[in-house]
């Protein structure tokens, strides 16, 4: 009853959630198989930067606005002319509707 | 706040405007006009009143919160008609035949009757109590806050 | 850029609205098939000789319920939004 | 037959209110301006909705002292009775969150007061 | 209990109409008898809602006519064409119920903690209930005026709601915008109802569907109907007022505007499919639907990565999981007039679009309601300014986890199962849509991971040192479509044999539903 069957294909969730539970398993197992001397508390817990200070905490968290810095230099030449569309302008929303619907009548009345 | 002239004629005219829009409320189902258009024409006097004497001298004597009540009777009233029908179905007319405003007029053009409609002068009375409070309601309130922020500037 | 999109659309928009006022029918003589059942049987079947009032109470009664709907909802919404303060 | 006006001058009538409004809520910056042809347009579809029912020498759909004539539809008048309704409550909100714009921005420009973008 | 299912159309819509009506009443008297009122009204709405599915699996269209001398007496004696307002229920519209009444119910029950410090809280729930009331007339009616009168209730309440935090100069813009565009397409619905009025004199969608004939008016009719519809829907480019929204919306509002937007794009379905059907150029149609989807996928996913505020990252996504569905549901649009296309992939990507519309309205609403719950406790939307959340608010950050990993569709949640479908069907139609289709879903984990990754990780801020997990309301409001995630996730073939399967059917067969109504 969990089975998805569509079309020719089908989709069971359960074989997935069992291959979860056996990683998860290992996962343990392996961790389980570590150094016992590690203690709470001690200068083990802290981060080690050859010597020198660790930076305070708020300077360690990663901004959002810092995340993907490439992958927006990369598209340049898709996203300034996207983000330039989306003028907060509420006229524009409606030009852009009567756009679709000009555009989409003259579908209709060529294609049928 | 007007001048004296103005608020002693619009003092007497805004009676003559409510009976007036009363009578469309209650002629509703004879005569052209209904619930609407006399409710319309009620807040409309009430649109005089605060007009000629100021919002807060009338927020004096009427409180936005009257007005909701008002209006949520008449809802409640309205939505309480159409659920009275429920036995046979949402919105049947159940008064039809019966001895209160129960008579069926000769079809064809005739000199009406106003003991005629079922729930119809019921649903018109409800719907006239509502609409009168809503625009009254709305009115009051839009004009309270423009002077208010009159005041502020 | 704008005000060209915005001619080009607005008058092809004009053009098939007027268009479509072309081909509708002739004004003054609309088809009837479900106005000429109400005209018939609105008396005998509310008691009100005003057939609009009839219709507006009767047949689409459900309409003038959601009408009165609208009318409540924007009246709770104006004075919803000039609610007073709270002073903390 | 007689057809009526030629070109169904109300409908034309009709095009041209909804192409006024149409031009207004596209061009005028201004927030009231915007919402003055939204009311514009909904008076266009309500004339388009009531002219619907017309019916050559017809009369109201009133039997009270009523000469002996065919009536006009009367659904149509109670659809336009309802949507008018509806444009005013409408227009009554809008109006009311403009008020509210210019108290915090201090401009009703849609280009000036707008925070979003992008 | 066999009246109450007769009746139970009526009572879904009218039961919080009159709640709505009572509740200024009694908020005065006493604030706690209000929030009862509300919770036992939606939950009694729900409960009519499950039972009316039964009652349709079992027998199949459910009409009720109004204020006729019986429910089921549509057309009058010695009369063809119906007269009163006819409620005509089938496994689509009571499928788009019961999502709405799951979504509602959870958010009035987030809402009794979030808005405890907000004033005017009376009106505010009389609004919600006039949105409850409103959307589902909007999915039960089968009359075209009706529809456009319950489409504006939906939007006058969802505006003012939207609005509803004034102090906020943004809420108002928004909410100004929402009942504009709302206001634009409602009245080219109208226009187009008054084109189909003065052709045929009709307005019941049965009765017009008989007689349709896809003349040039009807095309034009068709047009304005499409394009208002997607502007209420927010596919691209029409969707620019929704970010701009639903950013702004308290949480609870903006979870259940997502589905008053599916509902109108319900609506367009339902006109595309029963109103039109086999008249229409299905090839046309379903291309343009087509096209307006993928591009909704594409750009909302690709404006979504680049956003800062987390709600208006997640409008962005909505805006490209809306994406799916039109692309599934158009593929099968396209596809209508062959009969062995349909059978052998048309007819499972309509089930894989409405699938994705029953995930989409569980995962959707649980993140928008975290994100509530974040700016409940920090105070902020900006995802610059948190971090280190997940210390204080662990229960927060796994429903967190799961809308994620639901909504970027890793299996095994049920995200995946749809998806799959939809992936499967399309690559038959056309495999690059399905290609594209993939590859959207892949940028949605990214930008989830980054808005994860900055809100709830990383070492505890000094700014958050005192946030504690958020009242038990809000914990109640958020576990409820957790849970639906969890059991769609794990028996995906019972919910698609169960209610997904006899929604599709009824979309495709236009025959029956009118047949419902004309009597054969």
């Amino acid at each position: 009853m969990a089975t998805l069957e569509f079309g020719l294909d089908f989709w069971d969730p359960i074989v997935c959630v069992i291959a979860f539970l056996v990683l998860i398993a290992v996962a343990y197992l392996l961790r389980s198989r570590g150094q016992k001397k590690y203690k709470k508390g001690t200068v083990q817990t802290q981060i080690f930067l050859s010597g020198e200070e660790p930076p305070d905490v708020e300077q360690r968290h990663i901004k959002a606005h810092n995340i993907y810095w490439g992958f927006f230099q990369a598209l340049k030449g898709y996203y300034d002319p996207t983000i330039k569309a989306h003028t907060g302008i509420i006229n524009d929303y409606i030009i852009w509707f009567a756009a679709i619907a000009a555009i989409t009548a003259v579908i209709l009345f060529i294609v049928g | 706040m007007m001048s004296k002239i103005v608020r002693t004629i619009s003092n007497i005219l805004s009676l003559f405007i409510f009976v007036y829009g009363l009578y469309i409320i209650i002629h509703g189902h004879l005569t052209p006009g209904g619930g609407f258009q006399g409710g319309a024409v009620v807040a409309s006097g009430v649109a005089l009143l605060i007009v000629a004497f100021g919002s807060h001298n009338i927020h004096k004597s009427l409180k936005e919160h009257h007005l909701s009540i008002l209006e949520s009777g008449g809802a409640l009233i309205f939505i309480g008609l159409a659920f009275g029908g429920i036995a046979t179905v949402f919105f049947y007319n159940f008064l039809v035949g019966s001895s209160i405003f129960g008579h069926i007029p000769p079809s064809g053009p005739n000199p009406g009757d106003i003991w005629t409609g079922g729930v119809i002068p019921f649903m018109n009375l409800a719907v006239g109590l509502k609409v009168l409070a809503g625009l009254s309601a709305i009115l009051l309130v839009m004009a309270l806050a423009t002077s208010v922020m009159e005041v502020e500037e | 850029m704008r005000k060209i999109a915005m001619a080009a659309s607005l008058s092809v928009f004009i053009a098939f609205l007027i268009a479509a006022t072309l081909v509708i029918h002739p004004f003054g003589y609309p088809p009837s098939q479900m106005d000429d059942y109400i005209i018939e049987n609105a008396q005998s079947e509310t008691g009100a000789n005003n057939v609009v009032t009839a219709v507006v109470f009767d047949y689409r009664g459900f309409d003038t319920l959601g009408e009165a709907t609208i009318l409540f909802t924007a009246v709770t919404g104006v004075v919803m939004l000039f609610r007073r303060k709270k002073r903390e | 037959m007689t057809q009526g006006a030629p070109f169904n001058v109300p409908f034309l009538a009709v095009a041209a209110l909804i192409g006024i409004a149409f031009y207004i809520i596209l061009s005028q910056r201004n927030l009231i301006k915007l919402v003055m042809g939204l009311g514009i347009m909904a008076s266009g579809v309500n004339l388009f909705l009531v002219t619907l029912g017309y019916r050559e020498g017809g009369v109201a759909p009133i039997y009270t002292h009523a000469p002996i004539e065919r009536m006009v539809l009367p659904v149509p008048q109670a659809l336009t009775l309802t949507s008018i309704v509806i444009a005013v409550a409408t227009l009554a909100l809008m109006l009311s969150m403009v008020v509210h714009i210019y108290r915090h921005t201090g401009s009703i420009d849609s280009e000036e007061s707008r925070t979003m973008k992008g | 209990m066999d009246k109450l299912i007769t009746h139970s159309p009526i009572l879904i819509i009218a039961i919080p109409l009159l709640a709505a009506f009572l509740t200024p009443l009694i908020s005065r008297a006493n604030q706690k008898a209000r929030d009862v009122l509300v919770i036992t009204t939606l939950a009694f709405a729900e409960f009519l809602v499950i039972i009316l599915a039964r009652d349709i699996c079992a027998n199949g269209i459910h009409i009720y006519t109004l204020g006729a001398s019986s429910p089921t007496l549509t057309i009058p004696e010695q009369y063809m064409v119906p007269v009163r307002i006819i409620l005509e229920v089938d496994a689509m519209s009571i499928f788009m119920c019961i999502i709405w009444a799951t979504v509602s119910l959870a958010a009035a029950i987030y809402s009794l903690s979030s808005m405890k410090e907000e004033t005017g809280r009376d009106r505010f729930y009389t609004l919600l209930l006039l949105m409850v009331g409103g959307t589902f007339g909007m999915m039960l009616t089968g009359d075209l005026f009706n529809l456009f009168v319950f489409l504006e209730i939906s939007s006058i309440a969802g505006g003012a709601l939207a609005a509803f935090r004034t102090r906020f100069a943004d809420a108002l813009e928004g909410g100004l915008k929402y009942i504009i565009i709302s206001t634009v397409g409602a009245l080219m619905v109208l226009f187009a109802i008054g084109i189909f009025y003065a052709q045929y004199n009709l307005l019941n969608i049965a009765a017009l569907a008989q007689v349709i004939q896809y003349t040039m008016l009807d095309k034009i009719a068709l047009t304005l109907l499409v394009t208002a519809f997607a502007m209420k829907t927010g596919v691209v480019p029409l969707h620019m007022w929704f970010p701009d929204t639903y950013t702004v919306a308290p949480a609870s509002i903006t979870a259940m505007l997502v589905i008053s937007s599916h509902a109108c794009m319900y609506l367009l379905f339902r006109i595309c499919f029963s109103l039109y059907g086999v008249t229409l150029n299905m090839a046309t149609v379903g291309w343009i639907i087509i096209i307006l989807g993928v591009l909704s996928m594409f750009v909302g996913v690709t404006m979504a990565v680049p956003q800062t505020d987390i709600k208006r990252l997640m409008s962005y996504h909505a805006i490209s999981q809306i994406g799916y569905m039109w692309l599934g549901v158009g593929v099968g649009l396209a596809v209508l007039g062959n009969p062995e296309a349909l059978a052998t992939y048309g007819r499972e990507a309509i089930s894989g679009g409405i699938f994705h519309i029953l995930n989409h309205a569980v995962y959707k609403p649980l993140l928008f309601l975290t994100a509530g719950a974040l700016f409940y406790r920090t105070g902020t939307r900006d995802l610059n300014r948190m971090g280190g959340l997940g210390h204080s608010m662990k229960l927060t950050s796994i429903f967190f986890i799961i809308g994620t990993l639901s909504i970027s569709g890793v299996p095994p949640l049920n995200g995946f199962a749809s998806k799959f479908m939809i992936y499967e069907s399309v690559y038959r139609f056309n495999p690059i849509l399905a290609v594209i289709a993939m590859l959207v879903s892949i940028i949605t984990l990214a930008s989830f991971t980054k808005a994860f990754q900055s809100a709830f990780m990383g070492p505890e801020l000094s700014a958050y040192k005192g946030v504690k997990e958020v009242p038990k309301s809000m914990i109640i409001g958020m576990g409820i479509p957790a849970a639906g995630i969890i059991f769609f996730s794990l028996f995906p073939g019972l919910i698609v044999d169960w209610i997904v399967h006899p929604a599709a059917d009824a979309l495709i067969n236009q025959a029956t539903y009118i047949n419902a109504v004309m009597g054969g």
